[in-house]
C-alpha cells in the first residue's frame, strides 16, 4: 500500500434493507488535504462515513488507515486510532455542561477514573477561544440553540487531536460568520497535517476549501477531481448527471392582498416585531445563529406563548394560541429542526405526511387507509422522497429525504401563508433548486412565503423583500434588488 | 444507527417473533401434559386471562402515549367494591352497579391524566400515588371487609356463559375489536402514536397532545373498570384487596407484545399475545404441578426468554 | 394530645400493630379491641403492618417514642417481630401478643396456635372421607407464619393417614381469584380424581368452592378451610363449604386490651397465656357461629 | 428550543423546590403532634428509611443511565436468606455471610445487566423477570420458611449502635457519600449521565455503553444486597416474603428527588431527599395514629403534592 494515502478505502459496499446505500466505493485520502465528498440525499456519504468511524459494519470491501488494515467495531476503537467526526445529526447530551460535552470520553483525570473538573473547564474555555466560538462553556447544552450547539460539536471533533476528521454537513445549521470561523480552524488543522473529509451540499464552501472532491451518487462511486479543475456548473455537473442553468429560477409575481401582519409582537427571545407580507411574496428572514428569528416564528405558529403583540389574517385582527389555530387559518410552519419538531421518527413515512391533514382522508374519525395511502405515495412522488416505501419508518431515511418529508407534510394542507424555517438545511443541489421552484410556484399562486435563512445567497436569492434580524428586533428592511451580502450583514450584526 | 439498522431487520422478524415465542410454549406444553391441548382447557385458559387481558389493552394505550400507569391493580379493587356495594339482590338494577363502577374508573383516569397533562409530573409517580389511594378508598368504602351476597344477574357477567361461551372471554373479544379499530383506523389512534413518537412535532403538527393524553388514561381507567367489575362478579365479591400488582401483570403484557415503554410503538395484538403467554404459563406450570417455588422461577425465565425472542423491545 | 378524664388524669393509652387490616379476620380483630377499648375508657392506637415485619418493628419504636403505656402486638413474624418485643420489654413498656405468637416470649399472650387450625381441618377431612382418599392443598402466602403452621397442622394430621395422597400443594396466596384459577386448572389435570380440598384460608376455599361448582364436581369433592368469615358461614349454612374453622375474633381483641389494661394498672394478671382454641364449623353448629 | 429555555428556568427553582416540599411537610407535622420533632424521634426516623434509603440511592444509579430495576424487593429477600443461611452462631465468621450475601446481589445485578445489555431486552421485562426468579430463589434456598437463630455479631449489623448512632443509618451515610463522590467525581459517573442522556451520542463518544450500564446494575444490585443484609439483621432473620414492593417505594423516592426516568438526569442528594419525605409521611401519619385506610390515602396525594411542588419532573 501506498504510504503517502492515509487512508485507503477499496470495494467497499453497504445495504439497508430495500436500499444499497454504499456500492463498491473507493477513496484515497491524504493527510494535511480536505476531501470533499458530496452528492445527492441519499446518496450514501454519512452511511460510508459511519463506517469509517466505527458505528456501522460494511457488508464487504476494505479499509487502509496509515497503511494497516483496519475495521473497528466500535467507535471507541475508531478514536483511538486517530479518527474523529463531527456527526450530520446533533448529538448532544442535553443535561451536561458544555465542557462535558466536548470531552466527554476523553475527560482529563486527577488520577485514574477521577475527573479533573477545574482542568476539563479551563481546557474548554482554552478550546474555545482557540476556535473563536463565543459559547460559555458551563451551560447546559440544551439552553444552546442549534447553531450553537453545532459550534460545540465542531469543537468536540478537533479536541482529540484526531489524525483525521470527518465532518458530515457542519455548515448546515450554522451562518456565514460561523462558517468563517470553521474555515479558519480547518486551515489550520491541514497546515499541521491532519486530513480532512468534509461533506456539504454547498458549493461555493466546496470550492473555497476544498483540494479534492469525491461524488457519491446512488451509493456508487461516480468521480474524484482536483478541486483547482472545477467550478459551479461542472460540479453540478458530476452531482446530479445534468446542467441545472438557473438554481433560483426566480420570477416576478406583483404583490397581492396583504394575508398576514404582526404589530408589535413580543416574546421570549424577540420585541415589538412588526411586518406584513403578501400574496405572492416571498419575505426573507436573515441574521446572524441565535438572532431569535425561530422564536419569533416560533409564537406566529401559536407554538410559544406571546407576552404582547397582535395578528391580522387578511385584515381582520386574530388570536393565534395553538399550532391548531394558526393551521387552521392557513399559516403552515416547516420548522428549522426536523428531529425536535418536524418530524415523529419512530413513525412512518405515510404516517408523517398524513399527521396534520388526517381530515383530507377520513370523516375526522375513520380513516380511509386506501386515500391515505395514495396521498402518501402522491406526495412522497411529487417531492421526490428516496425511501423504500410509505411504510418505511422515517427514522432511516437520510437527513434530506427527512427534509422533504417535512415538506411534502407541511404543504399538503395547502396553507396561505407558509413559513421556511431554513428549508434546505442539508438539502441536496438537484433537491434545493426543486424547493426554490416550488417556492416560485407557491407565491405564483397567490401564497405568501417566510423564509428564514442563514444562507445569504438563498436570502438574495429567492427574497422579494428581506427582514433583518438582530438579538429579536427587526433592524433592517431591505427591498430584494437593493439588497447585497454587505448590506445584509450591516443590518445584521450592527 | 447500527442500532437503527439492527432494529429494521429485526422489525421484520419481530413482526412474527413473539407469535413464534408463544406457538414454541404451546408446543413444548402440549407435549408436557395431555391436558393442556383441550378445547376444555383452552377455554379456561382465555377465561383466566381476561382480567389481565382487559387490563392490558387499557395500558397499552396509555404507555403508547409514553406514559404508564401503576394504579390498575387498585382501580380493580376500589371498582370492584363499589359496583359490588350497589349490586345486593333486590336493590338496583344490574345497568346501577355497571355504570357506577365504570364512571368509578373513568374519574380515576381523568383525575391521572389531569395531573399529568397540567400538573406536568411524571406518570410513574401519578400513577403509583393514585395506586395508594385508590387501594385506600377501596378499603374505606367497604370497611377493609369483602363485599358480598351479590345478585345472580351481577355474578352473570364474571360466571356466565352466552352462546357456551363465558361472557369474561365475550367481554374481551369486544375489548380487542374495539381498541384494535380505535388505534388503527381512526384519526385519535393516529394522534395517540404520534404523541408518544414526539410530543414536540405533535403538537407542531397541530394535535392537542393533553386531550390526546387524557383520552388515553380515561381509556385505561374505564377497561380497569370493566376488569375490576369482572372479577368481582367472577369471585362474587368485591374484595378491598383485590388486584394487588395487577399492573405488573398487565404492563408485562404489554412489553412482551413488543410495545416500547418510551412510546410512539405497539400493538394491540402484541399486547394480546404477551397476555396469552402469560395465561398459558401460569396455566401450564399448573397442570404439570411445578412446585410453587420453582414457578415463579420458570415463570421469569419465560418470559424475559420469550421477550429475547422478540427483538422489537430492543432498546 | 392524650385526652384526660374529667378528673385530669390521664387516659392509659394502648398502642396496637396488626399484621393487616386488609384481613377480614384481623379487622374483626382491631373492632373487637376498639369496642372493649372504648368501654373501657383508654385510647387505643391502631397501626396497620401491611404484612411486613420491619414496618411492624417500626411502628413499636414508634410507640415506644409516644411513650404509649401499653403495646398489643398481632404479629407478621414469628421469628422477625420478635425484635419488637425486646424493644417494648427493654423500655419497661407492657407488650402482649394477640392473635399469633413470637419467638420472643411478651408479658402476655390472648390467641390460638395456627397449627390447631390445619389439624382440626384436616381431621374433618380426614372423617369425611373415612381416612381414604386423595386431596390438593391450597396454601397461603409462602413463607408467611399462618401459612406455614397451618401447613405443618395439616402434616401432622396426614402422617396419621397414610391412605390420604396429597395430589398437588400450590399457593394462592390467600386471593379468592387466584385459588378460583388454580383450583380450575387442577380440575384440568386431576379431573374427577380429586376428593378434597384443604384451603388455608375461607377466602382461598371459597374460590375453589367456585371453580368447583362451575365445573359441576361440587358434589363429589370436599372442601374445607380457615377462618370463618362472614362468607363462609354462609356458605357452610347452605351447604356448599364442608366446614371452616372459626377463631374468636371477638374473644383474642377484648381478651387482649383487658390484659393489657391489667398490665399497665400493674394489677395481677392469674393467666398469662390465654389460649382461645379454634373450634370446628361444620352445617350443624353454624348457627351459633354466624351471631357471633 | 423555548422548551429548552423554560427547563432551565425550572432546573433554577426546581434545585431548591423538593427541599421547600420537604421542609414544609415537616413543620406541618411538628405542630399536629409534640412526638413528631424529638431527637429520639428522627433518630427513628432515619433508622427506619436506611433500608429504602439503600435500596433508592442503588437504583438512582440505574435510572440515571435510562432504565429500572424491579427486581430490588426480591433481591432484598434472596440476599436476605442467603446471608443469613452463613449467619447462624459459631458457624461462619460475619465477613462470611456479609460477603457472600453481597456477591449474590453482585451476581443478580450482572445478570439483570447482561441480558438487558446483550439480550437488548427492556429493562423493565428483564428486571420484572428477575422479580419472581429471584422470589422463587430465596423461597427454594429457605425452602420456604424464616432462616432464624442468627449471630449477635451478625444481628449488630440491623439492631446496633456504633457511638449511640445506630449502624444503619451509619451505612446509609456511607452509601450515601460513596454514590455522590461516584456520580459527581468520576469518570464513570460521567458517562452514566452520558448514557442516559443520550446514548447515540454516548456511543460515538466511544463510550462503552454496554459497560457503564452493567456497572449501574451491578452496584444497585450490590446495594439492594446491604439492604437485605441490613434488613435480616434487623428483623434478626432472613424472611423469603421480606421486601414485598420495596422497589416502588425506592423508584418513588427516586422520581420524588428530580431524577428523571427518561434518564440522564438525577442526584444523589434528590433521591435522599426523596426517601426522607417518605420516611416522614410513613412516621408523621402513625404518630397521628391516622386510620390506616386513610393513611393509604393521605400518602398518595402528599406524594404527588411533594412532586407538583417539583418542577424537574415536568415531562
Ligand atoms: N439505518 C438505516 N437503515 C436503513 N436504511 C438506511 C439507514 N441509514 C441510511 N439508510 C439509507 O441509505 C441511503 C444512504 O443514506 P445516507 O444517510 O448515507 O445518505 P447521505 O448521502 O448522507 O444523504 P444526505 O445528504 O441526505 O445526508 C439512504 O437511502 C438511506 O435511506
Ligand atoms: N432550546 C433553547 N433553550 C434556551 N435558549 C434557546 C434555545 N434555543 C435557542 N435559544 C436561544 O434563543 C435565541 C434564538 O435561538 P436560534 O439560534 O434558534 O435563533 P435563530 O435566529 O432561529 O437562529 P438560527 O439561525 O439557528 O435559526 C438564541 O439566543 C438561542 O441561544
Ligand atoms: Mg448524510
Ligand atoms: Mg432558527
Amino acid at each position: 500500500m501506498s504510504e503517502n494515502y492515509l487512508l485507503r478505502i477499496q470495494h467497499l459496499s453497504k445495504s439497508f434493507p430495500g436500499v444499497k446505500a454504499l456500492d463498491d466505493i473507493h477513496l484515497d485520502i491524504e493527510a494535511g488535504k480536505v476531501h470533499a465528498v458530496m452528492g445527492e440525499n441519499g446518496a450514501g456519504k454519512s452511511t460510508l462515513m459511519k463506517i469509517l468511524i466505527g458505528m456501522m459494519t460494511p457488508d464487504s470491501g476494505s479499509i487502509f488507515f496509515k497503511g494497516e488494515r483496519i475495521s473497528f467495531h466500535s467507535v471507541h476503537d475508531a478514536i483511538k486510532a486517530g479518527l474523529s467526526m463531527i456527526h450530520q445529526e446533533l448529538l448532544p447530551f442535553p443535561d451536561l455542561t458544555v465542557a462535558e460535552n466536548i470531552f466527554m470520553g476523553r475527560e482529563p483525570r486527577l488520577f485514574p477514573g477521577w475527573i479533573n473538573r477545574n482542568k476539563l473547564n479551563t481546557d474548554a474555555k482554552k478550546l474555545m477561544n482557540r476556535l473563536g466560538i463565543p459559547v460559555k462553556v458551563n451551560r447546559k447544552m440544551n439552553t444552546l440553540s442549534i447553531a450553537e450547539m453545532q459550534m460545540v460539536e465542531i469543537a468536540k471533533a478537533i479536541s482529540n487531536n484526531a489524525a483525521l476528521i470527518i465532518m458530515d454537513e457542519p455548515t448546515s445549521a450554522i451562518s456565514q460568520k460561523e462558517v468563517d470561523t470553521l474555515f479558519g480552524i480547518i486551515r489550520e488543522l491541514t497546515a499541521n497535517g491532519v486530513a480532512v473529509i468534509y461533506i456539504s451540499h454547498k458549493m461555493d464552501e466546496v470550492l473555497q476549501i476544498a483540494d479534492t472532491v469525491t461524488v457519491l451518487r446512488d451509493g456508487k462511486w461516480i468521480a474524484t477531481k482536483a478541486a483547482a479543475e472545477l467550478n459551479k456548473e461542472s460540479l453540478i455537473n458530476m452531482i446530479v448527471g445534468r446542467s441545472l442553468d438557473n438554481i433560483f429560477d426566480k420570477k416576478q409575481i406583483d404583490r397581492g392582498e396583504v394575508l398576514l401582519s404582526v404589530k408589535n409582537l413580543s416574546g421570549n427571545g424577540f420585541k415589538n416585531i412588526s411586518f406584513d407580507v403578501c400574496a405572492g411574496e416571498i419575505l426573507g428572514i436573515a441574521g446572524l445563529m441565535g438572532a431569535g428569528r425561530t422564536e419569533i416564528m416560533r409564537a406566529i405558529f401559536g407554538l410559544d406563548k406571546i407576552r404582547s403583540g397582535s395578528f391580522y389574517f387578511k385584515g381582520k385582527q386574530v388570536k393565534i394560541k395553538s399550532p391548531g389555530a394558526a393551521m387552521a387559518l392557513g399559516i403552515g410552519f416547516i420548522s428549522e429542526d426536523r428531529k425536535e419538531t418536524g418530524l415523529v421518527l419512530s413513525a412512518t413515512v405515510k404516517n408523517n405526511i398524513t399527521l396534520s391533514a388526517l381530515n383530507q382522508c377520513s370523516n375526522n374519525y375513520i380513516i380511509g387507509k386506501k386515500k391515505e395511502a395514495k396521498i402518501a405515495d402522491d406526495q412522497i412522488w411529487k417531492f421526490n422522497i428516496k425511501t423504500p416505501g410509505r411504510n418505511q419508518v422515517i427514522n432511516y431515511l437520510s437527513g434530506g429525504n427527512q427534509q422533504k418529508v417535512v415538506l411534502a407534510k407541511v404543504l399538503l394542507r395547502d396553507p396561505q401563508v407558509i413559513i421556511f424555517d431554513e428549508p434546505t438545511r442539508g438539502i441536496d443541489i438537484g433537491a434545493k433548486a426543486e424547493i426554490y421552484r416550488m417556492m416560485t410556484g407557491l407565491a405564483a399562486t397567490g401564497k405568501a412565503i417566510i423564509m428564514i435563512s442563514s444562507e445569504l445567497p438563498e436570502v438574495l436569492g429567492m427574497s422579494d423583500r428581506i427582514l433583518v434580524v438582530r438579538n429579536g428586533e427587526i433592524t433592517g428592511e431591505i427591498d430584494g434588488e437593493g439588497a447585497t451580502q454587505e448590506n445584509i450583514m450591516q443590518y445584521a450584526m450592527g | 444507527m447500527i442500532a437503527g439498522k439492527l432494529k429494521q431487520a429485526s422489525d421484520i422478524i419481530s413482526r412474527y417473533g413473539i407469535f413464534i415465542a408463544f406457538i414454541v410454549l404451546c408446543i413444548l406444553l402440549s407435549l408436557a401434559t395431555p391436558h393442556f391441548l383441550t378445547g376444555q382447557n383452552l377455554l379456561i385458559i382465555l377465561r383466566q386471562v381476561s382480567v389481565n387481558g382487559i387490563l392490558a389493552i387499557g395500558v397499552t394505550f396509555v404507555i403508547i402515549t409514553g406514559g404508564i400507569d401503576l394504579s390498575l391493580g387498585s382501580v380493580v379493587a376500589l371498582t370492584g367494591v363499589v359496583a359490588a356495594g350497589f349490586a345486593h339482590p333486590g336493590t338496583y338494577p344490574l345497568i346501577v352497579p355497571l355504570l357506577i363502577g365504570l364512571f368509578t374508573g373513568v374519574v380515576v383516569g381523568l383525575i391521572n391524566g389531569l395531573v399529568i397533562t397540567l400538573g406536568r409530573v411524571a406518570p410513574f409517580i401519578v400513577t403509583l400515588g393514585m395506586m395508594t389511594i385508590a387501594r385506600g378508598l377501596a378499603l374505606v368504602w367497604s370497611d377493609g371487609r369483602p363485599v358480598s351476597n351479590l345478585s345472580p344477574a351481577f355474578n352473570f357477567i364474571g360466571g356466565g356463559d352466552w352462546l357456551y361461551i363465558p361472557v369474561p372471554i365475550l367481554l374481551f373479544m369486544l375489548v380487542i375489536v374495539v381498541s384494535y379499530i380505535l388505534l388503527n383506523n381512526t384519526t385519535i389512534g393516529r394522534y395517540i402514536y404520534a404523541v408518544g413518537g414526539n410530543e414536540q412535532a405533535a403538537k407542531a403538527s397541530g394535535i392537542r397532545v393533553n386531550a390526546v393524553k387524557l383520552f388515553a388514561y380515561i381509556i385505561c381507567g374505564g377497561l380497569a373498570a370493566l376488569a375490576g367489575i369482572v372479577l368481582a362478579s367472577r369471585i362474587t365479591t368485591g374484595q378491598p384487596n383485590a388486584g394487588i400488582a395487577y399492573e405488573l401483570d398487565a404492563i408485562a403484557a404489554v412489553v412482551i407484545g413488543g410495545t416500547s415503554l418510551m412510546g410512539g410503538r405497539g400493538t394491540v395484538t402484541g399486547t394480546v399475545v404477551g397476555v396469552l403467554i402469560i395465561g398459558v404459563i401460569n396455566n401450564g406450570l399448573d397442570l404439570l404441578n411445578v412446585s410453587s417455588y420453582y414457578q415463579q422461577i420458570i415463570k421469569g425465565v419465560i418470559i424475559i426468554g420469550a421477550v429475547l425472542l422478540d427483538r422489537r423491545n430492543a432498546k | 394530645h392524650q385526652q384526660t378524664k374529667s378528673n385530669g388524669e390521664k387516659l392509659p393509652v394502648i398502642g396496637a400493630s396488626m399484621l393487616s387490616l386488609q384481613s377480614e379476620f384481623v379487622v374483626n380483630v382491631k373492632d373487637a379491641m376498639e369496642a372493649r377499648a372504648k368501654e373501657k375508657n383508654v385510647e387505643l392506637i391502631v397501626n396497620d403492618a401491611q404484612r411486613t415485619a420491619e414496618k411492624q418493628v417500626q411502628q413499636i419504636e414508634t410507640f415506644i417514642s409516644q411513650k404509649v403505656d401499653a403495646i398489643i402486638l398481632n404479629p407478621c413474624e414469628v421469628e422477625a417481630s420478635s425484635p419488637a418485643i425486646a424493644k417494648a420489654k427493654a423500655a419497661g413498656i407492657p407488650i402482649i401478643n394477640v392473635n399469633s405468637e413470637t419467638s420472643a416470649t411478651p408479658d402476655g399472650f390472648v390467641g390460638s396456635r395456627d397449627e390447631q387450625a390445619g389439624e382440626i381441618a384436616m381431621e374433618q377431612i380426614a372423617k369425611l372421607l373415612s381416612g381414604k382418599g386423595n386431596i390438593v392443598m391450597i396454601d397461603g402466602y409462602m413463607g408467611q407464619a399462618a401459612q406455614i403452621k397451618r401447613a405443618i397442622g395439616a402434616k401432622n394430621i396426614l402422617a396419621k393417614y397414610p391412605d390420604i395422597k396429597v395430589l398437588a400443594e400450590q399457593t394462592a396466596e390467600w386471593d379468592r381469584a387466584k385459588a378460583m384459577s388454580l383450583m380450575e386448572n387442577w380440575i384440568q389435570s386431576y379431573g374427577n380424581k380429586i376428593n378434597a380440598v384443604f384451603a388455608h384460608n375461607d377466602e382461598m376455599g371459597m374460590g375453589a368452592l367456585q371453580a368447583l361448582e362451575q365445573a359441576k364436581l361440587k358434589d363429589k369433592v370436599i372442601v374445607v378451610s380457615i377462618d370463618a368469615i362472614a362468607d363462609a358461614l354462609q356458605a357452610v349454612k347452605d351447604g356448599r363449604l364442608d366446614a371452616t374453622v372459626f377463631q374468636d375474633a371477638k374473644g383474642q381483641g377484648a381478651g387482649a386490651v383487658d390484659m393489657a389494661l391489667q398490665l399497665v394498672k400493674k394489677q395481677p394478671v392469674d393467666n398469662k397465656e390465654v389460649f382461645i382454641p379454634f373450634q370446628l364449623v361444620t352445617k350443624e353448629n353454624v348457627d351459633g357461629f354466624m351471631k357471633k
